[in-house]
């Protein structure tokens, strides 16, 4: 009896463990791949339809290593005429008249200890949908690829981009 | 159904089992039960030697091309220079391909050993049939000579 | 059962382990858009440079703010500011952590029933007015205490107190150079400080002046010095009662009994007198001050061998253009007004004034009182003359001596208004407590010079409550504005610079951070008759009562203003490498007396004083001479110099008496000697080295565009561990704190190594070597530690497992291991530099030639189609440098300036024998 | 052997083996329970103590800079060291047919499996973020980075990983026979597990066969482990370029220290198995004597080495060599150094005497001793080593504290737990070797 027991205890201890391991792994590494934004930007409608290249809002793409939000004002640009009585256009309206910031929720997040500049990448010819999908067609953009080093390796190696260290990890 | 012969004395046993060849029955149909190795019955019985040591040797010899195959390629999939050594530096990496053959080579022979003389048998740990310290003969049907 | 249990237990506990071990993934969850795009050339992410001015000591030296998003993250130095030229000291390096101080004042508070409550900034000045009425009418004169101000402020300050009927008192500062100005005051009829221009000079004789410490600038001597050096025909002889890193950086050092500067000075000035040519029109009554004597006689006084002072006179009397400082140490003290007027008339007698000698670029410490007006001012305080007391800026409770009973009496005052950045000894005494910005959160100007007009400019939004030196002042005259913007002080200051330079030098000034303006020469003509009279009563040299303890001034912490910075602790003192002091120094032949070792616990007491210190011994230090440093003793008992009016840095009849008990003070050295190991090698030793060629097993190293090294010149290494301050802030390496520092766990990724050999020190900047055949890389098994084509010992910090192979493995040394995780305490988690990763727990972690800094260059390089230029970066440790003993480049280009120095005669690596082939190449010194 | 004398008395020899051998399976006494709580209790502490060590981070061991190594991995070499003389007794003697080796092996070999075991907690242990342990293991991963097998770290990792594998297969094949023995005397799961663990073994003449060519080949597996094991973690100093630890002779001295406190080791455990198992018939003192002989003689190969590492020291022109040794005298270790030759290298001497040799309750303290003295040997190499090594500004002074202190007494708590359940549940001794020597 007391074997048993103890049988059931080992086994006990041993899954317990693992099941942590793992269950922690899972939190620790889960982030939704489509967060809802504070205010729903249809890139469809922009970049889609009205076909507005990339870098005008993210004015920084191709010039330094954050792409950069587009400042409130670019938006107030057109929304301070166009379509300003639908919901979205208000809440934007409202953060600007209130001088108060928009809080995107990051879609993309690269850990503190890796250094990325999307200028290089843009200036190595690059596509932004290469990386970030076809953010064109979707309603609520979402994350197509998970940047986890291997996909970054990958891509290096076909492309014979360098593969120091120290190219991307500070 | 076999006819089964048990001895509690090893002489006697090692005796039966010479009258029983003497007596022409062919080694192939006789099976023995002893608690501990008994070497004398190797040479009653005619057997041909283990195999198991082929294994062994394809054990042995597949960890060390393992060995230095891993090192080496793993070396040269992310060249790095390391302290200046050369990329495929081979003094250390034949310490790994040693330690893979005699890693191989132990298992493969343990597999070997299994294989070549059916263990785990289920029959075996089914069987009720327990002789203690005694040393058994069973010798299967089949007309005499 | 009960083995049940355990098992359960186990499984529980292991789980704990797990879920210890996920921290936090860095990502920052949320991204910002901003309301309108930030102004031209502001991209986010980017770095922005900013000019400013140093405001740690009083020296002004122009730095220059590293800005990203919105925080400034870094300082360094302009190069061709008139005053730092692009060096920028220990305590500068530090200033940030000043800005980002956790323990600063956030807002106004007033005292009510003993306890200071928060108030707000217009109650607080209302209260002002009114006691300032309220004193008026009783008769009470209100008084304005400040340290020293210079430019705009200080007419600003003046005008406010005018206007305000409050009576501003001579500035305070410790560090008054009382002797000095006196002594000119007395010859030249000139109150004040000169600029000395050592670089001109080809023979420098300094008595006590602290140089390298704290002596008026010394960014701007050390960078002289190094230049006069660098000319060849330079020497440079130092005298002084103790030991200082002035002292261990010159090329000879004397030590002299305290207070017989004046025989030696005297005895020189009637060598130069006499012997010099062309003969030099000295007054005689003049020269009847100072006794005829004899080399014999003057050695045997001041205990400085006979053939020493013959050399010393021989050189001043042979020298072309011969230089002499006394100050510091050397003049405040009785006599002091003789060796400042000797020194100041062996100036005049060989001519050095004014080329060398410079009274029209003087230091501005015209308005700076002495320790005598302060007596003064506690005096009528006491006598409850005083109405509103304001203490600006200014920490005399800290350093005024006990007799004086400033504290007391501060009390007797009607209202005493305390405005600083800290709740200081004063400021805590205070009724209203007004909260300063940094000054790097204000604007502002200062004047360290006369003609050099430096700006002060807010690189940052004030992070609390808190008003602008100059708006303060201003919000006192009534009109509160708002804080730095429209109608404060900017606008003031917009006008006075236009007034001044005119709108192109306010241009200038407000883009390049300074200015320089051309001034009329200010010839000076010596007064003989005047002088005499005041050097007649000049009494008998009187000898102090031995052993005698010399508060001596510390790089670190200045008069001691700088001590609550933690980096400052962080850092070891250059000479005893202690970091979390206090202690006391004791020469070697007096602890070999008392049986004293390191760490000893002492009392040292004298007639009216005593305090409980731990023992350093420290070679060099003459025999019957302690030496603390002045911020280790609050409220030391100095006396006041009665001809003079300034300190007397020195407490005499001092005993020393053993505890017993072990104090635990973090020394980081484990031995002050190379052990014949040659990290400094003479040059026999270093010649067998360079020469013999080693043949290796190993492939060469192949470096395509880049191999990054650098280059040691420990001829102009003084020690001042400004480099140490840069990297720590340049890089987050953290502060760990005096417990770590006791298991010598420092995390400093470099260090300067002081070797003694019998008395004379030499230091030994100790960083990454950044080996190419590293000893490191092979024993990493990760690859954490690699080697990359640039040459650089790359870590790669998030590969690390802590194995810490790697660290046993160097034979440097200079590998540092997170043993905990690292915080910056909110907020200065703001100064944090985001193109560096801030390490967790259980990582290695080095120098890599501040990669960030390459990995920055190449990229505009690359923007421009064009390889990295020499010169156009340097790593901080370089760029920090005030003697220039620090240069980095590319070693492929045989144009560079490590190139060059690599491979000069002098060029040797430490170590050489290991062939772990490093980048780092040390210049030696050659010694005269 | 048997000589003719009736079958009654073999059959009752071979029965009183079993009985013998598996009486020590009966139900256990109080002092073995009370022995096993404490064990495990010690146990406890090291696991409660390493999450301690995990959540805080590794300053709550006394490490600093420069000593980075200390305690633990002292006691990753001890143990390492422990678990030779078990391969050594079971696979070098037996390939000799040196008869003695049956009455240690069995219990030499579990040595030698739970040494492993808890040696191998201590790398992970002693690393900085245990938790990434895995970036050590060559296996393909998404950031398609293997590891650098330049480092001897990571020949450790297989070289240990090797010979905990080897060792455990063969400690399981040598008792199959046995469990199919011993399942016939038990009742209950007891019978269940052994018929499982038995494999249905039979003993007919076929799996004998196998049997004898398999054991033999693992032994000659085995054998070179004792070497080369040892010989890698030797490197892991010998390869670094730290004075006192860059020496050629590492690798033979330390496999001779290994064997020395191995071979201590089984004395400490068999003297005090054989008094409470009562296998005083099987374990005899002539069997000690052999051991000790062995004991004898790898403490005069370590004295030897000795000698010639400080020689070389001495003669050598390496300032940082003699340093190193200077300190190691007479330095702030120097309690350690000298207690460890006094009991590594005088201490031994005294089982010149074959009295001293036969006598086991000597030859468990001389045991006891060695074991000492060589936990000091590795501390002594590595400490002293790294606190003086080549920049005098960075030498300093290591102290433990109760985290190490503790995790490293647990160890010995968790080795002691398993071999005491090993005591219990399998037999102690190759019962079919026995009886065919009988």
């Amino acid at each position: 009896m007391k074997k048993t027991l103890v049988a059931i205890a080992a086994i006990g201890y041993f899954g317990l463990s693992v099941l942590l391991v793992a269950g922690l792994w899972y939190l620790w590494h889960r982030t939704d791949p489509a967060p809802a934004q504070p205010i729903a930007f249809p890139h469809t409608v922009h970049a889609g339809q009205l076909q507005i290249p990339c870098t005008h809002c993210h004015a920084y793409a191709d010039r330094a290593r954050s792409a950069g939000a587009p400042p409130l004002s670019t938006c107030m640009g057109c929304h301070s005429t166009i379509a300003t009585e639908r919901e979205e256009i208000r809440k934007l309206t409202r953060h600007y008249e209130e001088k108060r910031p928009v809080q995107w929720v990051r879609v993309y997040a690269l850990p503190d200890f890796i250094y990325f500049s999307h200028k290089r990448h843009i200036k190595a010819g690059l596509a932004c949908a290469t990386c970030h999908g076809d953010v064109a067609g979707m309603k609520r953009v979402r994350r197509v690829n998970e940047l986890v080093m291997g996909w970054c390796v990958s891509c290096h190696r076909v492309r014979g981009a360098s593969r120091d260290c120290a190219t991307c990890h500070k | 159904m076999a006819d089964r012969m048990v001895f509690d004395d090893r002489e006697q046993f090692l005796e039966a089992l010479r009258r029983l060849l003497r007596e022409g029955v062919p080694g192939e149909r006789i099976r023995v039960i002893t608690p501990f190795c008994v070497p004398e019955v190797e040479e009653i019985l005619p057997g041909t030697r283990s195999r198991v040591r082929f294994f062994a040797l394809i054990g042995a010899a597949g960890g060390t091309v393992t060995g230095l195959a891993f090192t080496i390629l793993t070396a040269l999939s992310w060249p790095l220079v390391i302290g200046g050594k050369p990329v495929v530096s081979l003094p250390p990496f034949i310490i790994i391909a040693f330690a893979l053959t005699i890693l191989f080579g132990a298992l493969s022979t343990f597999a070997g050993f299994l294989l070549l003389s059916r263990l785990p048998s289920l029959r075996g740990i089914r069987s009720e049939e327990e002789y203690g310290n005694a040393f058994v003969i069973l010798v299967e049907e089949g007309e005499r000579r | 059962m009960k083995r049940r249990d355990f098992l359960w237990l186990l499984g529980v506990i292991s789980g704990s382990t797990v879920m210890s071990a996920c921290g936090s993934p860095n990502r920052s969850a949320k991204f910002t858009s901003y309301l309108l795009p930030p102004e031209e050339g502001i991209v986010p992410g980017e770095a922005s440079f900013h000019p400013s001015t140093c405001t740690e000591c009083p020296a002004g030296c122009g730095v220059l703010a590293r800005v990203r998003e919105g925080r400034p993250v870094k300082l360094e130095g302009i190069p061709g500011h008139p005053v730092s030229d692009g060096g920028l000291c220990v305590r500068g390096q530090s200033s940030l952590y000043r800005l980002y101080h956790p323990e600063r004042l956030r807002t106004p508070m007033a005292r009510d029933g003993g306890k200071l409550r928060p108030i707000p900034w217009e109650e607080a000045f209302s209260r002002v007015a009114e006691s300032l009425k309220g004193s008026r009418e009783k008769g009470r004169k209100n008084l304005f205490l400040s340290g020293r101000t210079t430019g705009s402020l200080s007419r600003l300050a003046d005008a406010a107190c005018e206007r305000l009927g409050i009576e501003r008192l001579p500035e305070y500062e410790v560090y008054s150079h009382t002797g000095v100005k006196e002594a000119n005051a007395l010859l030249f009829g000139e109150r004040d400080v000169p600029r000395y221009r050592i670089e001109e000079s080809d023979f420098l004789l300094t008595v006590g002046a602290d140089l390298i410490e704290t002596y008026v600038s010394p960014v701007a001597y050390t960078r002289s010095i190094s230049s006069a050096r660098a000319g060849g025909e330079f020497l440079w002889y130092h005298v002084e009662p103790h030991m200082s890193l002035t002292g261990a950086n010159a090329d000879r050092r004397f030590t002299v009994a305290p207070g017989a500067e004046r025989i030696l000075l005297s005895f020189l000035l009637r060598e130069v007198v006499g012997r010099r040519t062309p003969k030099s029109g000295l007054p005689g009554e003049l020269l009847a001050a100072f006794p005829e004597t004899t080399a014999e006689k003057v050695s045997r006084e001041t205990g400085i061998p006979t053939e020493a002072v013959a050399e010393i006179a021989d050189r001043l009397v042979a020298a072309k253009r011969p230089l002499l400082i006394a100050g510091g140490v050397g003049t405040e003290q009785p006599g002091g007004l003789e060796t400042a007027s000797a020194a100041a008339l062996i100036q005049y007698a060989a001519g050095a004034i004014p080329e060398r000698v410079d009274f029209t670029r003087s230091e501005n410490y015209r308005n700076v009182g002495t320790l005598q007006d302060m007596e003064g001012m506690s005096a009528r305080m006491g006598r409850g003359e005083a109405g509103v007391v304001f203490l600006f800026r200014t920490n005399p409770v800290f350093s005024l001596p006990p007799r004086l009973a400033f504290r007391e009496n501060l009390k007797k005052a009607q209202l005493t208004v305390g405005m600083g950045e800290f709740l200081d000894e004063t400021v805590r005494e205070a009724d209203l407590v007004l909260p300063l910005s940094h000054s790097l959160e204000s604007w502002g100007d200062v004047e360290p010079r006369r003609g050099v007009v430096s700006l002060l400019q807010p690189v940052l939004p004030p992070l609390y409550d808190t008003l602008t030196d100059g708006d303060a002042i201003l919000s006192l005259l009534g009109n509160l504005p708002g804080k730095g913007s429209a109608g404060g002080y900017r606008d003031l200051l917009a006008a006075a610079w236009e007034k001044r330079l005119g709108e192109a030098g306010r241009r200038r000034l407000l883009e390049k951070g300074y200015i320089e303006e051309t001034l009329p020469s200010r010839p000076v003509s010596l007064d003989g008759r005047r002088a005499a009279n005041g050097l007649r009563d000049a009494g008998p040299v009187e000898k102090p009562v031995k052993p005698v303890l010399i508060l001596a001034p510390s790089i670190r912490t200045f008069d001691g203003r700088s001590r609550n910075l933690p980096l400052l602790s962080e850092i070891p003192d250059p000479l005893t490498t202690i970091t979390y002091g206090p202690w006391i120094s004791v020469s070697p032949e007096t602890a070999a007396r008392a049986g004293l070792q390191d760490r000893d616990g002492v009392t040292a007491a004298s007639a009216d004083w005593k305090a409980a210190l731990p023992v350093k011994v420290q070679p060099g230090l003459p025999d019957g001479v302690f030496v603390v440093y002045r911020d280790a003793l609050p409220s030391p008992p100095v006396r006041t110099d009665r001809r003079t009016g300034g300190a007397v840095d020195r407490i005499e009849g001092v005993g020393i008496t053993k505890t017993g008990k072990k104090a635990e003070i973090p020394i980081l050295s484990g031995s002050f000697s190379q052990q014949g190991r040659g990290l400094i090698p003479d040059p026999v030793h270093l010649d067998s080295e360079r020469r013999h060629k080693r043949w290796t097993l190993y492939p060469e190293h192949e470096h395509k565009v880049y191999r990054w090294a650098m280059a040691v010149d420990l001829e102009r290494c003084n020690g001042c561990a400004a480099c140490v301050a840069a990297c720590h802030v340049e890089n987050n390496v953290p502060v760990v704190g005096a417990g770590d520092h006791l298991k010598g766990r420092e995390m400093s990724w470099l260090r300067i190594e002081p070797f003694y050999e019998k008395g004379e020190v030499e230091f030994l900047p100790m960083l990454c070597q950044q080996c190419d055949n590293a000893p490191c890389e092979s024993v990493c098994p990760v690859f954490a530690a690699y080697h990359n084509p640039e040459g650089l010992n790359v870590q790669v910090y998030n590969r690390c497992v802590g194995t810490r192979y790697c660290s046993n493995n160097c034979p440097y040394k200079v590998r540092r291991f997170n043993w905990w995780q690292h915080h910056w305490p909110e907020p200065s988690d703001r100064m944090v530099n985001p193109d560096v990763q801030v390490r967790e727990v259980g990582m290695m972690e080095k120098c890599t030639f501040c990669i960030q800094r390459i990995r920055s260059a190449k990229d505009k390089a690359r923007d421009e189609g064009r390889k990295v230029r020499d010169g156009e970066f340097t790593t901080a440790c370089a760029q920090s440098c005030p003697t220039g003993a620090l240069t980095f480049g590319n070693m492929l280009d045989k144009e560079s300036g490590v190139y060059r120095l690599a491979h000069s005669a002098r060029a040797y690596r430490v170590f050489e024998s290991l062939g772990t082939e490093s980048s780092v190449h040390y210049l030696r010194g050659r010694k005269p | 052997m048997s000589t003719g004398e009736g079958a009654r008395g073999n059959a009752e020899k071979y029965a009183k083996v079993d009985r013998d051998v598996l009486a020590a399976m009966k139900r256990p006494g109080r002092a073995y329970l009370a022995g096993l709580a404490f064990a495990l209790l010690l146990a406890v502490v090291l696991h409660v103590l390493w999450a301690y060590q995990v959540r805080s981070g590794l300053g709550v061991v006394g490490k600093m800079h420069p000593v980075m190594w200390a305690l633990y991995i002292t006691n990753f070499v001890f143990w390492v060291g422990i678990a030779h003389s078990g391969t050594l007794i079971s696979a070098v003697l037996f390939l000799f047919r040196a008869r003695y080796r049956t009455s240690f092996n069995r219990a030499a070999e579990a040595m030698t499996v739970f040494a492993l075991m808890v040696a191998g907690l201590f790398p992970l242990i002693h690393l900085g973020r245990s938790w990434v342990f895995y970036y050590l293991l060559p296996y393909p991963n998404q950031r398609q980075l293997w590891v650098n097998f330049r480092s001897p770290l990571v020949w450790d990792v297989f070289a240990v990983g090797t010979y905990f594998t080897v060792s455990l297969v063969f400690f399981y094949v040598g008792m199959i026979p046995d469990f199919a023995a011993a399942k016939q005397h038990v009742l209950g799961i007891r019978k269940k597990i052994y018929t499982a663990l038995s494999l249905g073994w039979q003993g007919t003449q076929k799996e004998w066969r196998h049997y004898n060519m398999l054991y033999l080949f693992l032994a000659a597996f085995a054998t070179p482990l004792v070497a080369s094991v040892h010989s890698v973690v030797s490197w892991d100093f010998a390869m670094s370029i730290v004075p006192g630890w860059h020496t050629t002779i590492f690798a033979p001295y330390f496999v001779a220290g290994a064997i020395l406190s191995g071979t201590a080791m089984v004395i400490t455990l068999v003297v005090p198995m054989r008094k409470y198992l009562s296998l005083h018939d099987y374990i005899t003192d002539g069997h000690f004597e052999s051991i000790a002989k062995i004991l004898l003689l790898t403490s005069l190969i370590v004295t030897y080495a000795y000698i010639v590492e400080f020689g070389l020291a001495w003669y050598g022109e390496n300032i940082f060599e003699r340093e190193t040794f200077r300190y190691r005298l007479l330095g702030d270790y120097r309690y350690f150094t000298w207690t460890m030759l006094f009991c590594n290298s005088v201490v031994p001497l005294t089982l010149f005497a074959r009295g001293l040799r036969r006598n086991t309750a000597y030859l468990f303290v001389v045991s006891i001793l060695v074991n000492i003295g060589m936990w000091l040997e590795r501390f002594v190499i590595i400490v002293t080593s790294l606190s003086h090594d080549y920049d005098p500004y960075a030498w300093g002074l290591y102290k433990p504290t109760f985290v190490c202190l503790g995790v490293d007494i647990g160890s010995f708590g968790l080795f002691f737990t398993l071999y005491l359940l090993f005591v219990k549940n399998l037999p102690v001794l190759s019962i079919s070797e026995i009886k065919e020597h009988l």
